[in-house]
């Protein structure tokens, strides 16, 4: 299937995937209402960590196994055996973060439900690789080959 | 080949699912005495205090299990196994099976207290049904007292206090949570329960006997000596794994039904275990333990179907790790929390409501306790479950874990999605 | 308004060409005939013929064709040429009153031969000196101006239309084994003798149809090996380019063709190895004479005829033979005109030029 | 704290109503114009040190950002402009040259805007691109006299060596030290994708670029760093830099902070010694020791490639060039006075040099009249900013052109022209890491490829526009020109005729 893949070695840490994530997730899908004044507060699926020197942006690896699929204690947390997509059922979900506790890369961020990247749904793009500027973040299905 | 798999809680479903995925043609029965397709037994606290439709419990659709081809007998509580000509009884008909797997799960532990059995406003919360008749029969007046203040006893306790408006906690450890927190963090966790959810704790007692009137408790006596109005009694002290049916078939137990903690076979080689019911080996101390936890019961389950299935899936290892929140107070713990033993270190960072403590094994990471600090966990428990070596940790073991404690090329391995 | 030479004046035109291969004689009505037929593409303001093997007797000698619009313009050339050249016969040139040709200059043509001694002290070769002394006199002698100076040869040009010019230089008295003819449709002009095409260079003459968009490049580049660009014209530029690459360069007339009609690159980098590096260099080395925009060229010279057509086919040019002769007009009727029954007719293409070799000559070179 | 005389140059003007704080702009301005407030979630800014190079403006996801001109008046005086006395108290704080990057800015006459280009009407018709092949490749090198055959299609010419290229824009020199390593592998990219070429300038060859060569011109420049015999055979030929447009007749100076590993190992210098190129050759000190250093070139490459002389314009520069095409020069490149330089001292770039529109127009007229042009090819170089300036340079007698500034700008700079400070918000004319990695050649080389193909057609449509179907008729071509606007010595000097003629 086709992952986001992130090459650290471009990643400027500009966090614009973080700004455009929020605004596909929001209600208006619009940048400033999004990131302004929507309540609640749409939340970015990605998150960059480091600095200007060395830094990149982490989103799920929807997993082949995933431990958070496993982990999850109301079968909220499921991976779409077509496409691949590891998503979260917003109403299932009760919040306690067990599927957090058990990933490995750090993709899930806390919430009213777990926060976590379902690659906008199989969009063509996903929105953080769509607004990357340096292309440090690939769509790709080369199994990170390329990367 | 015939299936048969006891119980339909978390190990049930992912050993009957496991099965499914590598024996396309075997025919899957799974059994419960309970009135319900499979569901989530931890969301009823949710339900209980209204935060999940009852229609958002349930694990699969209905529709699912007929299209997977696994029968699910509800209200049809097995009552024997007989071994040798290889069937279970389950009310007056009786199952052929070529591998069986019993999930029983766990049951309460009902600690000797005068006046207390058979009393009708006497519940347990462990199941669907329980938690139905607790929403049932509370009310703003019902004056509540619940029995134990370990995880279960704490979530009847926040569910009822949405009801009741007076609710009691009777616990014998001198800290809530016993199990998970240590002293430090049990009372900031106490504090703000009680500011959020007007619980009284009753610590470091427990109950000596119950008044009662025409078959109805009214009131208890403490140890202390203290009487709490009682109109509704939670029994929540503990669990103890359910091995009766194992036990009358010879199958060895102790505490709970012994198995090899890799394949999930029992004494008898054609029968399996999985979840709660079980003795689980705890990867981190070597400890036989009973680790009554969601994610170890589906591991331990899909283990179990494969092997059943002729498979080689193996329970890689097996720990604790909790995630759980009071009144939105997030607490995730994981490891060995109250290891003992001049080998354990651990240290504590604390600002403003974030509360991280990490505990240590020379130089290896084995447990942690996070409140309101729970970013990123995962890689701590990753930490713990392949034994990093933390002089590999490139960052502060304290700063919120990231892909850049690790160096460069685990990081890329990370980075590219492949297991760790 | 600017006089002719001092302008380049934009023009379409009509041109044709009769050859013997073998050196037969064809009378000039035969030409005369072909280019009146195209009447309508040209305006009137010029008409000319060029004929080679019309003095058989001068065979060896220059034969002058020169327009003097006054006397002492006369006195003033002739003494220049009796002292560069050892004249033996001076007359006017036999012509036609007609009503169509008005007030024309004196016309008068000099059989002459080198003079040795100056030309070996101008230390130049026969041809150059030559060229020299009639480049002199079209630069520096107001009112003189040499139209033909080649051997065996003569052009014959006028303002008129190029039937009315036939006919008032009499050409039906003439016969020659090759012949090219030009209307011309001038825009801008008023018209004058010497713009007339043919124009003519030693023995080359050059008629020409259409306009090179490539004109100052192949000027600038053609000037650099001392030709003067006096004229302006299209025709002025392709008659030096091919003297200066056959002359000065020596190479093969239909080589020369190559360089100003050279094929595209994407057709060169599709032909074999030799032929590419063939066209390759010639492109990179002459890559100033590389002529572009439409034009159809016919080229006349005592070794034959040359027919070019621009590299895009924008301009018409048709060739037929029949026997030993071949025939090319701007419209295949000029050519059915005189010839109905031709054995080959075809469209001459772009990159693909058309030499005929006059048998006769070359015997002689060989 | 010492007075500070200067006035900010721009004001970062942001917009409440759109800013979201996301804190982009506080991490991508190099300068620290941007910055949380105490409370960590309001960006503030301060413009003091704003260059106008627009990082923030562009990547600012809500586009809240504008950067405006910072108006301080000072008492009006034609002649003590703001400039002058700007630059004079930066030398009173400094007591240094003022260095300053890019090319020429100041107002002189810009002959590419004064010249307008012809097109055919009725007489000749205009070519249609879309149906007649458009041909614009180029062949550099030096050229025989004339061309022997044994017959027709049957070459027996021995030629010297040729460069073939597909457009006749090729990338001007700029090192690897001035450059980012990445700005220069796009550039090398694009260039082999294009059939063109780069120049690698006096920085010498990374080895990262080994896949290129075939596509680098390579220098050899006063400072001769990183020249050695592998160095001029891995490449497509060798250009002797005599001058740079920005800085005729002085050297190069790139700042010991810009030497760090990779590029000291590049230049054959040791890591943070300033790359100090002299003002002349020192072993050329007359055209005859150039003629030695050309045919010493030819041997080390086995005469395989041709030999490029790269001067600046200067006043007599028709004379020099054609001395370097009878000391052997194949290709003679004349950089204008506003071509762009990394960093150059302000007084030189802003007052010496001349433009290359005369300087091209005097040289080819004069090559011309010594019967020689046909056996060099000319390369103009020094600011072109269209397709339209670089067919007027081909009319004018060039017989290519050397682009830097416009891939530049392609690849994102904004000529905020403080190339010298090595902050470069692009990644473009900076060493550091966390800058050059701004610059991703997998995108920055398909922006530069989009940029020369684009002009290539632009090209082909106005050659058509003219009735030409291929370059060779172009060049040189002055009737295709006239002058507008200028004296009668201009259009001398420029040889074409005024509009309306």
């Amino acid at each position: 299937m086709k992952k986001v893949y992130a090459k650290e070695e471009l990643c400027l840490n500009c966090h614009l995937c973080e700004v455009f994530c929020k605004t596909a997730h929001s209600l208006s899908k619009d940048v400033i209402k999004a990131n302004k004044y929507e309540q609640p507060a749409p939340a970015a699926r990605v998150k960059v960590y480091g600095d200007n020197k060395l830094s990149v942006a982490v989103n799920c690896r929807h997993c082949e196994e995933p431990k958070c699929v496993k982990a999850c204690i109301t079968g909220a947390m499921t991976k779409d055996k077509k496409t691949g997509i590891v998503s979260v059922n917003e109403e299932k979900c009760i919040g306690c973060m067990t599927c957090l506790a058990v990933c490995p890369f750090g993709c899930i961020q806390t919430g009213k439900f777990a926060v976590k990247c379902d690659l906008c749904r199989g969009e063509d793009e996903p929105a953080c690789v769509k607004n990357c500027p340096n292309r440090a973040l690939v769509y790709t299905d080369l199994g990170g080959a390329e990367v | 080949m015939k299936y048969i798999i006891i119980g339909a809680s978390a190990a049930g479903l992912a050993c009957a699912e496991q099965i499914r995925k590598e024996d396309a043609a075997g025919s899957i029965t799974v059994m419960t005495g309970e009135h319900y397709l499979p569901y989530s037994r931890p969301t009823i606290s949710y339900y209980l205090k209204g935060a999940l439709k009852p229609s958002d419990m349930y694990l699969r659709k209905p529709s699912y299990y007929a299209a997977n081809g696994i029968e699910i007998l509800t209200d049809t509580p097995a009552r024997e196994i007989n071994r040798e000509n290889k069937t279970v009884k389950a009310g007056r008909k009786s199952y052929a099976y070529d591998k069986l797997c019993i999930c029983t799960g766990s049951k309460p532990f009902i600690p000797p207290m005068k006046h207390v059995e058979g009393k009708a406003n006497a519940y347990t919360f462990l199941d669907f049904a329980g938690a139905k008749i607790l929403k049932q029969k509370a009310t703003p007046n019902t004056k509540a007292v619940i029995i134990g203040a370990g995880l279960i006893g704490m979530k009847a306790a926040e569910g009822l206090s949405k009801i009741c408006q007076s609710v009691d906690v009777v616990e014998l450890a001198p800290r809530i949570l016993p199990s998970i927190l240590d002293e430090a963090s049990a009372k900031k966790v106490q504090k703000y329960i009680e500011e959020k959810g007007h619980i009284h704790f009753h610590l470091g007692d427990t109950v000596k006997e119950a008044k009662s009137k025409d078959k109805r408790i009214t009131s208890l006596i403490l140890n202390s000596g203290k009487e709490l109005p009682c109109d509704m009694l939670v029994l929540a002290v503990g669990v103890r794994p359910e091995t009766q049916l194992a036990e009358q078939a010879g199958i060895e137990t102790d505490r709970g039904i012994l198995t090899d903690p890799a394949t999930m076979r029992t004494s008898d080689s054609d029968i399996y275990a999985a979840g709660d019911c079980t003795v689980s080996v705890d990867m981190l101390d070597g400890s036989k333990k009973i680790l009554a936890l969601y994610p170890n019961a589906v591991y331990q389950g899909t283990a179990a179907g494969s092997q059943m299935a002729g498979g080689n899936i193996l329970v890689s290892g097996t720990y604790a790790v909790n995630a759980i929140d009071f009144y939105g107070l997030r607490i995730c713990t994981c490891g060995l929390i109250n290891a003992q033993g001049p080998q354990y270190t651990d240290k504590t960072a604390q600002h403003g409501d974030r509360y991280k403590r990490l505990i240590f094994e020379n130089n290896r990471l084995v447990g942690f306790v996070l409140i309101n600090a729970g970013e990123n966990a995962g890689i701590y428990t990753s930490l713990i479950e392949n034994r990093t070596d933390l002089a590999e940790i490139q960052t502060d073991i304290f700063d919120t874990p990231s892909l850049f404690m690790f160096e460069k090329a685990q990081r890329q391995k990370r980075l590219k999605g492949e297991s760790v | 308004m600017l006089k002719e030479g001092q302008i380049r004046i934009p023009s379409g035109c009509a041109i044709a060409g009769i050859i013997d291969r073998k050196g037969g004689l064809i009378n000039g009505c035969e030409i005369i005939k072909s280019i009146a037929l195209m009447h309508d593409r040209s305006n009137g303001l010029g008409g000319g013929f060029a004929a080679y093997g019309i003095y058989p007797e001068h065979k060896d000698e220059y034969a002058f064709h020169i327009f003097y619009d006054s006397a002492e313009a006369q006195k003033k050339c002739e003494e220049f040429l009796f002292k560069h050249f050892n004249v033996d016969e001076a007359e006017r040139i036999p012509t036609k009153k007609i009503p169509a040709i008005k007030n024309g200059p004196d016309i008068w043509r000099y059989f002459a031969r080198v003079n040795r001694v100056r030309m070996k002290n101008a230390r130049l070769d026969e041809s150059e000196y030559v060229m020299q002394c009639v480049t002199k006199v079209n630069d520096a002698f107001e009112g003189a101006y040499i139209f033909s100076s080649g051997k065996n040869m003569g052009c014959f040009k006028a303002v008129g239309y190029p039937e009315d010019v036939g006919e008032f230089y009499m050409l039906d008295k003439y016969d020659a084994y090759l012949w090219t003819a030009h209307g011309r449709f001038p825009t801008n002009t008023p018209g004058w003798w010497g713009g007339a095409h043919p124009f003519n260079v030693l023995d080359w003459s050059v008629v020409h149809n259409g306009e090179i968009s490539s004109y100052d490049a192949n000027r600038r580049y053609i000037e650099q090996f001392g030709y003067k660009c006096s004229m302006q014209t299209d025709t002025e530029v392709i008659t030096y380019l091919f003297d200066h690459l056959i002359r000065h360069h020596g190479l093969p007339t239909n080589v020369a063709a190559d360089v100003l009609t050279a094929p595209e690159w994407d057709e060169i980098d599709r032909m074999d190895a030799q032929k590419k590096e063939y066209f390759t260099n010639l492109r990179a080395i002459y890559s100033g004479a590389l002529v572009n925009g439409p034009f159809s060229v016919i080229l006349g010279s005592n070794k034959g005829l040359l027919a070019i057509n621009d590299r895009l086919k924008l301009r018409s040019l048709t060739a037929a033979t029949k026997g030993s002769r071949a025939y090319f007009a701007s419209e295949e009727s000029a050519i059915r005109v005189v010839c109905p029954d031709p054995e080959k007719v075809w469209s001459v293409s772009g990159a693909d030029p058309v030499f005929v070799p006059l048998e006769i000559n070359e015997k002689e070179d060989a | 704290m010492a007075i500070d005389y200067i006035p900010r140059s721009f004001t970062i003007v942001r917009d409440k109503e759109r800013c979201i704080d996301c804190g982009c702009c506080v991490r991508q301005c190099s300068n620290e114009c941007h910055y949380f407030a105490d409370d960590g979630k309001t960006v503030l800014a301060d413009s003091q040190n704003c260059v106008a190079c627009h990082r923030c403006v562009d990547l600012c996801p809500t586009h809240a950002l504008r950067i405006e001109k910072y108006i301080c008046d000072y008492r009006e005086n034609a002649n003590w402009t703001a400039q002058y006395q700007q630059e004079i108290c930066r030398q009173a704080d400094s007591g240094g040259t003022l260095l300053s990057a890019m090319g020429n800015p100041k107002p002189y006459p810009i002959y590419w805007d004064k010249i307008l280009l012809n097109a055919s009407q009725v007489t000749n018709p205009s070519i249609d691109p879309l149906r007649e092949p458009m041909e614009i490749r180029t062949i550099l090198g030096r050229k025989p006299e004339r061309m022997t055959v044994e017959e027709k299609g049957k070459s027996t010419i021995k030629m010297p060596p040729q460069v073939v290229l597909e457009t006749p824009i090729m990338f001007s020199a700029m090192s690897f030290g001035s450059i980012s390593l990445n700005a220069q592998k796009s550039l090398a990219m694009a260039a082999k994708n294009l059939g063109t070429l780069f120049n690698t300038g006096e920085g010498g060859l990374h080895p990262d670029l080994e896949a290129y060569t075939d596509h680098a011109i390579v220098q050899v420049a006063s400072g001769r760093f990183g020249v050695h015999k592998e160095y001029l055979n891995r490449s497509r030929y060798v250009e002797i830099k005599i001058g740079q447009g920005a800085k005729p007749g002085i050297g190069g100076h790139l700042p010991g902070e810009k030497v760090n590993v990779e590029v000291s190992n590049a230049r054959m210098i040791p890591v943070g010694s300033d790359a100090i190129s002299p003002a002349p050759h020192h072993d050329i000190y007359s055209i005859e020791d150039l003629r030695q250093l050309i045919w010493s070139i030819k041997q080390a490459t086995d005469n395989t490639k041709p030999v490029c002389v790269k001067i600046a314009a200067v006043h007599n520069v028709a004379a020099i060039v054609s001395g370097c095409a009878r000391a052997g020069a194949d290709i003679i490149a004349i950089d204008g006075f506003r071509g762009g330089t990394g960093a150059a001292p302000t007084r030189i770039r802003d007052n010496v040099g001349i433009p290359i529109e005369l300087a091209l127009a005097a040289a080819d007229q004069r090559l011309r009249e010594e019967g020689i042009r046909s056996h060099v090819s000319l390369v103009a170089a020094g600011s072109f900013r269209c397709s339209a300036d670089i067919v007027k340079a081909i009319a004018l007698g060039a017989d290519a052109c050397y682009c830097a500034s416009a891939p530049l700008i392609a690849m994102g700079c904004h000529m905020c022209r403080t190339c010298n400070t090595g902050k470069c918000n692009w990644g473009i004319a900076t060493q550091r890491p966390e800058l050059t990695k701004r610059l991703n050649p997998d995108i920055m080389h398909q922006r530069v490829e989009n940029l020369i193909t684009a002009w290539n057609h632009e090209i082909k449509e106005i050659m058509g526009g003219m009735g030409i179907n291929s370059i060779d008729s172009l060049r040189g071509n002055r009737l295709m020109l006239r002058g507008i606007g200028l004296s009668e010595k201009e259009l001398q000097i420029l040889g074409i005729k005024h509009a309306g003629e």
